[in-house]
């Protein structure tokens, strides 16, 4: 029981610590400065040839993030089908 | 190839370790060869001393549990190590607590 | 004009994801606890990178408006869902098979191994 | 365990086709409009669990194989990283493709447009590719999940003692 | 052109290409699937060492992924690199090493240990991928990468842990490192996402250009060193470690240990490089010395009265990790004082890096060697093990090589850093020396009571046919023990060759930002 007050009082701190530091980010909607997602904007299109700009930004600027999460779901595939896998008959 | 490796307080050389250690056990081993001459192998100087009793066939029977090792040291630190158990609970959202607990410590830690 | 409504419900929706990942006691309540995480830390993201009056940053769809919001968030947050879908997928089968070890979905009773 | 009711299954039947033919449509406009491989993958791999659904899983599980899902994913995942790999005459991921013409390498014109279907370089063949990985990915997941509650019933079957004697 | 610039990123796409590849080796039936896994093995290490060799001769090594040059970091006229930058400095390529020779020698080892299991080309698929998380965490230079191949390898490590999942403790180690390294992944995610909203910025050099601590920042800064300190099982978040080591396939906790030290390796990078001189107070500082102590301290002690032959070894993993975490939190302490940090920091900082590759070599191998014990004799309860010592002459000799390695005994290599961290933290605080030293008493305690009871003793009827375990497991043991025999015999080239300019490399945060930032057109 004194676990679970002491479990509770550590959460609300640290969600009150998200918090804040949530709210010291910026405002809502009112970004200062975005010079590398300016770049994108900018340039995205001339420089590889589509339209959408969150396609160009997942598949070519940060295509091997792409690769990797391609590479998470993979695991998860193999993890679950080693998991449910069909074993060796039991003698 | 010989040089040290120095700690700022002392040295080591892992090759005058090696030598005297190679020393060592040739004077081991000059002294064992010295050992008694009316030893022989195959006779009954061979056999295990049992406490004077049966030697039993399986080897289960005889020597130590590893969890009666130690039972001393164990014995003496008892308070210590039955809070160390219970907070190893075995209960998954427990060890969750212990993370997050630890996230909100040291949050206020470096936010004070 | 929404003000920070929108951290609040991130911080609100991180609460209880956390709150359900140390309070109940049922397997599938945790794994919706942890599903309830993903989606604030998405949604953490998102609107980061929200610039109000903002267009969606897709050439064809845009219009003419050249403000648009920022595209970074989202693509990493697309790679975020499928991190999370993969995870939730990983979690509900092993969920599956701890049930049909141990018959319960009662996570102080899956303790075998303590000490 | 008793089927759903048949306005249920019959709407999971209807529906299942209608949604595969827009999860390619999804996967092939990746990069015109909102979406691309995973999710129009993740729709397709929708059509799966509606086919369970409606079919029920017996017949589901004789029509859907899954050795061809897994080859899928495989293909999927091969062509990805090798249209990665092929790009390494500059680095590893450059985009080779673009605006180079041909099939996949269409100029499109700056500013705000209505999109060229055959442009974006290798962006739309690893949208196609993830895209192929995604549906066998998915669908696999959807299907041994299913699968392992059918374990439940015959549990003796499949024991491995592994190391313990 | 030389194809030697693009060994960032064949390290990652080798592994990765022979994971993905594995379903289509597995058809082959079982020798093209083992050959292909020793064939990717050995190719991942010796690129590699490649790299290392290459690092350490041309200094740090940049890959810009996907763009038109690889040293293009940053495109004309900007300050600001838009690509996922692959950042290799010595550290870097030092723990790739470390990891990728455990990755070889729990490749070979799994080959026959494996066999009484089925479903084994996903195995194979799911040991690549977690060799490439651990690799993809070490070499990568961006926040959000680290993060993406932080989940590659949790995702495999947990699949791999359950691998037997027709045991249940197995599936429940698995469920619980799952639930709490989730949870740990999300963290860094917020972290990243903090980082990102304050600079617009997800480059860790670009980062640390611009940091100043603010708020977010420390938040940040807590919520990345806690998530990473428990992804490296460090007390009192460690409760997952046993477990897991214990129930996972011996070959899979050799590869466990070195995906702890990529955690490790994102935690000094954290404190280090990102944030580094702009860390300011010391509170992190001693935060991370005081959660080594108890690590040693508490990680030893239940070490002690473990039955359980890989569950007490996991223990000890868990107080290894508390010596490294000692002497680089000793490190950071010094960072900013130019004079402590001649004193005794860099000695620290030697000695907790010496100990990184000390203890994964030493500790893989004692996984190895109770896998080993488990295979043959079929139990890991050291109440029933005995008299193995005659059955079993080469595991024997190599578990003792392995137990006087880990518990300090002089001629071997253990001893060497051991001895550099207890000096050097002698200087700081001379209470934080004598925890170090009762650790390294209780470890060869518990390692002489492992020996006694599984290996001598007198020979037990139960085990009268237990033979010594097949020829791959040897060769993956025996190249551990190689690895240590040379690290015992040389350790002043490998403390100058390897160890100094991976500490240089991690002190040297101007260095790191410059490499990204400076470079470009």
């Amino acid at each position: 029981m004194k676990k679970r007050v002491l479990f509770m009082i550590a959460v609300l701190v640290v969600v009150g610590t998200f918090w804040g530091a949530i709210d010291r980010i910026h405002p809502f909607g009112d970004v200062p400065v975005a010079p590398m997602d300016d770049y994108y904007i900018e340039n995205a299109q001339q420089e590889r040839s589509v339209n959408n700009i969150v396609t160009s930004i997942v598949f070519d600027y940060r295509g091997f993030d792409t690769l990797g999460e391609a590479a998470v779901l993979f695991t998860a595939v193999c993890s679950v089908l080693a998991l449910f896998r069909k074993g060796r008959e039991r003698q | 190839m010989w040089a040290k490796v120095y700690s700022g307080f002392g040295y080591w050389d892992v090759y005058v370790w090696l030598i005297f250690f190679g020393i060592t056990s040739a004077l081991v081993l000059w002294l064992r060869s010295l050992g008694r001459d009316d030893y022989k192998e195959g006779t009954e100087q061979d056999e295990i001393f049992y406490g004077s009793n049966e030697v039993p066939e399986d080897g289960d029977d005889m020597g130590v549990p590893a969890s009666s090792a130690y039972w001393g040291f164990v014995k003496a630190l008892k308070p210590y190590y039955d809070s160390l158990i219970e907070i190893h609970s075995g209960i998954a959202s427990d060890y969750v607590g212990y993370f997050v607990l630890t996230v909100a410590v040291l949050a206020v830690l470096v936010l004070l | 004009m929404t003000g920070n409504a929108p951290f609040i419900i991130v911080g609100v929706i991180f609460f209880l994801g956390l709150y359900a990942i140390l309070f109940e006691r049922n397997l599938i309540k945790i794994a919706i606890g942890i599903s309830l995480l993903e989606a604030s830390v998405n949604l953490l993201l998102i609107v980061l990178g929200y610039r109000s009056g903002g267009s969606i940053p897709i050439f064809t769809l845009a219009g003419e408006v050249r403000r648009m919001v920022l595209p970074t968030p989202q693509a990493l947050t697309l790679t975020a869902i499928v991190i999370g879908l993969a995870t939730s997928a990983l979690l509900l089968s092993l969920i599956m098979l701890l049930y049909r070890h141990y018959g319960t979905l009662d996570v102080r009773e899956i303790r075998r191994l303590r000490g | 365990m008793n089927p759903l009711s048949v306005v249920v299954r019959t709407i999971c039947d209807v529906f299942a086709w209608f949604i595969g033919i827009f999860g390619i449509y999804i996967i092939i406009h990746g990069h015109l409009t909102p979406g691309g491989g995973f999710q129009g993958g993740a729709v397709v791999a929708t059509m799966m669990a509606f086919l369970l659904v409606s079919y029920g899983g017996k017949k589901t599980l004789s029509f859907a194989k899954t050795g061809l899902l897994s080859a899928m994913e495989t293909t999927g995942l091969l062509v990805f990283i090798g249209a990665g790999l092929l790009g390494i005459t500059s680095t590893l991921f450059f985009n080779f493709l673009a605006g180079q013409g041909g099939i996949f390498g269409a100029a499109v014109p700056i500013g705000p447009n209505s999109g060229v279907l055959n442009s974006a370089g290798t962006i739309s063949v690893m949208n196609m590719a993830v895209g192929l990985e995604v549906i066998g990915g998915l669908s696999l997941i959807i299907l041994y999940m299913f699968k392992g509650i059918r374990l439940f019933d015959n549990a003796s079957e499949s024991g491995e003692t592994g190391h313990d004697r | 052109m030389n194809w030697q610039i693009h060994l960032p990123a064949l390290v990652l796409a080798i592994p990765l290409l022979g994971a993905f590849a594995s379903p289509v080796a597995g058809l082959g039936g079982r020798n093209v699937r083992n050959g292909w896994m020793i064939f990717i093995s050995i190719t991942t290490t010796a690129m590699c060492l490649l790299l290392l060799q290459k690092v350490l001769a041309d200094g740090t090594a940049v890959y810009v992924m996907g763009a038109e040059n690889w040293n293009l970091t940053l495109p004309s006229g900007l300050s600001w690199p838009i690509r996922i930058i692959l950042q290799v400095d010595a550290f870097s390529a030092f723990m790739a090493v470390v990891g990728s020779i455990a990755a070889l020698a729990g490749a070979f080892f799994s080959l026959s240990f494996m066999d009484k299991f089925t479903g084994l080309e996903k195995f194979s698929a799911l040991y690549f991928l977690l060799v490439t998380g651990m690799l993809g965490m070490q070499l990568t230079g961006d926040l959000f990468n680290f993060f993406v191949f932080l989940e590659i390898a949790s995702v495999a490590s947990f699949g791999l842990i359950a691998f037997w999942r027709d045991r249940p403790e197995a599936v429940e180690a698995s469920f619980k490192y799952m639930i709490v390294s989730t949870l740990s992944a999300m963290f860094i995610l917020i972290a990243v996402g903090f980082l990102y909203g304050r600079y617009n910025a997800v480059n860790i050099a670009a980062v640390a250009r611009m940091l100043h601590m603010g708020y977010a920042e420390k938040i940040a800064l807590v919520f990345l060193v806690v998530s990473l300190t428990m992804k490296c099982g460090t007390v009192p978040m460690h409760m997952w470690t046993p477990d897991a080591y214990a129930e996972a396939p011996a070959g899979v906790t050799c590869l466990l240990v070195g995906v702890s030290q990529a955690s490790l390796y994102g935690l000094f990078r954290v404190c280090f490089s990102l944030y580094g001189a702009s860390l300011g107070s010391s509170v992190i500082p001693w935060t991370i010395i005081v959660m080594g102590v108890l690590s040693m301290f508490i990680g030893v002690t239940m070490a002690v009265i473990q039955k359980e032959i890989k569950r007490l070894m996991a223990y000890h993993s868990v107080s290894q990790i508390g010596y490294i975490l000692l002497a680089l939190g000793v490190g950071l302490l010094a960072l900013r004082d130019p004079q402590a940090m001649a004193d005794y920091g860099f000695t620290a900082m030697k000695g907790g890096i010496f100990h990184i590759i000390n203890y994964t070599m030493y500790k893989g191998l004692l996984f190895l060697t109770a896998g080993a014990v488990y295979y043959a004799a079929g139990s890991r309860n050291l109440n029933e093990l005995g008299g193995l010592a005659s059955v079993m002459p080469h595991t024997t000799f190599m578990f003792f090589i392995a137990a006087a390695a880990i518990a300090g005994i002089p001629p071997f290599n253990g001893f060497v850093s051991k001895l550099l961290i207890y000096q050097s933290t002698f200087a700081v605080y001379p209470l934080l020396a004598v925890v170090a030293l009762v650790t390294s008493v209780l470890t060869l305690a518990s390692f002489v009571k492992v020996f006694q009871t599984a290996f001598l003793g007198p020979a037990k009827k139960k085990f009268a046919n237990v033979k010594e375990v097949p020829g791959s497991m040897l060769i993956g043991m025996s190249v551990l023990t190689i690895v240590i025999i040379a690290l015992t015999l040389f350790p002043t080239w490998t403390l100058s060759h390897l160890v100094e300019p991976a500490a240089k490399a991690l002190v040297d945060q101007a260095g790191y930002i410059s490499a990204v930032m400076g470079g470009g057109l």
